[in-house]
């Protein structure tokens, strides 16, 4: 399984479409910062990371859940600093032969990283 | 020892890393009572935050040894 | 819930950007014609629907499944006639306030698009 | 009444769509009857296939009239 990782303070952009024609099923997930955080509206949140832990467990979890659900490639951006509303903090694009094991990965890639990945949302201080 | 502050920890202490001297090699419980002798801001935050060694999270029984890189992890939330 | 649906001949084109800060999730799924179909290696499939019963039963799917999954917006485009292998045939893309209730929906739309709705496959003859 | 025939019953049949005269209401078992008469290559279909009349699937009990749209659903496969 390819695995690209990227955690930057860039704006995030989608990466180029990938040619694959034994990839039958492509699923893309955005996480974009919302006007409201905990039931208070916000303007814009801020992200750190430990980064080469962050980007070392990202991997370890990936190469944890290729064997159950086998992906042709994965692909995760996260944005670390300040991010407006509206705009992208997580981009993740995963390539399959089938839609199962795309979902299955992605979905439980997501409930990984959001227990065990060391990144941190806060409200930029008033 | 170098310490690590992250998001609370970060905001509670007012610093985002510091050094540590130590000549001795450090159990959890003894670095987590120095660092909070010396930022007892950090008090609430013992019980939720994860301590990592060298970017690996700290196996049970694990100890700190003066050269680590230490990082205090509260809850994550990225995504 | 926000709906669009297209059947067409055309290649497909992922539709632009939706700005909407209340939606922190955007899942998008594209299907692409693989290069092997049932084992038997293809160039290419022929897609064929019944088109307003499959358009009506799309809406109709997409309706009953937002009551269980809150969504703002859901688009579905199918693309029809014969489709080059690495070529998308099915592009959707779902916005909702948190990831469970789009994944939820998509994936629980996926099974019924390919048990229900009128639109087949075939090799095309030799 | 018109018949509309869909993938492997077009391939079947060798036409997507043709009229079909009728004076009188059908059940579901009468018209695949009289379509299995005039091709016989519906028969192994028949089992597999689900109708619909005017663009929904046919409800248990239902009959269609010499008005209706009729198609002929093979298991679907689209995405």
């Amino acid at each position: 399984m390819k695995v690209f990782v990227r955690l930057s303070p860039d704006p995030i952009t989608p990466l180029p479409d990938i040619a694959d024609s034994t990839s039958g099923a492509v699923v893309t997930f955005s996480g974009v910062v919302r006007n409201v955080e905990q039931n208070q509206p916000i303007t814009s949140l801020f992200y750190e990371a430990y980064h080469p832990m962050a980007e070392t467990l990202i991997r370890d979890i990936l190469r944890q859940l290729s064997l159950p659900y086998p992906c042709s490639s994965v692909e995760v951006l996260h944005r670390l600093g300040h991010i407006p509303i509206g705009e992208t903090s997580l981009w993740i694009r995963v390539l399959a032969p089938h839609r199962a094991e795309a979902f299955s990965l992605l979905t439980h890639f997501l409930d990984r990283l959001k227990q065990d990945v060391p990144i941190w949302k806060t409200k930029p201080s008033p | 020892m170098r310490i690590l502050y992250f998001a609370q920890a970060r905001l509670a202490v007012g610093l985002s890393e510091e050094a540590f001297h130590t000549t001795e090699s450090l159990s959890a419980e003894k670095l987590w009572h120095l660092l909070i002798h010396r930022h007892p801001a950090l008090l609430p935050l013992q019980s939720a935050c994860r301590l990592s060694k060298n970017s690996h999270f700290l196996q049970l029984g694990e100890t700190f040894h003066p050269d680590d890189e230490v990082a205090l992890l509260p809850p994550v939330s990225g995504g």
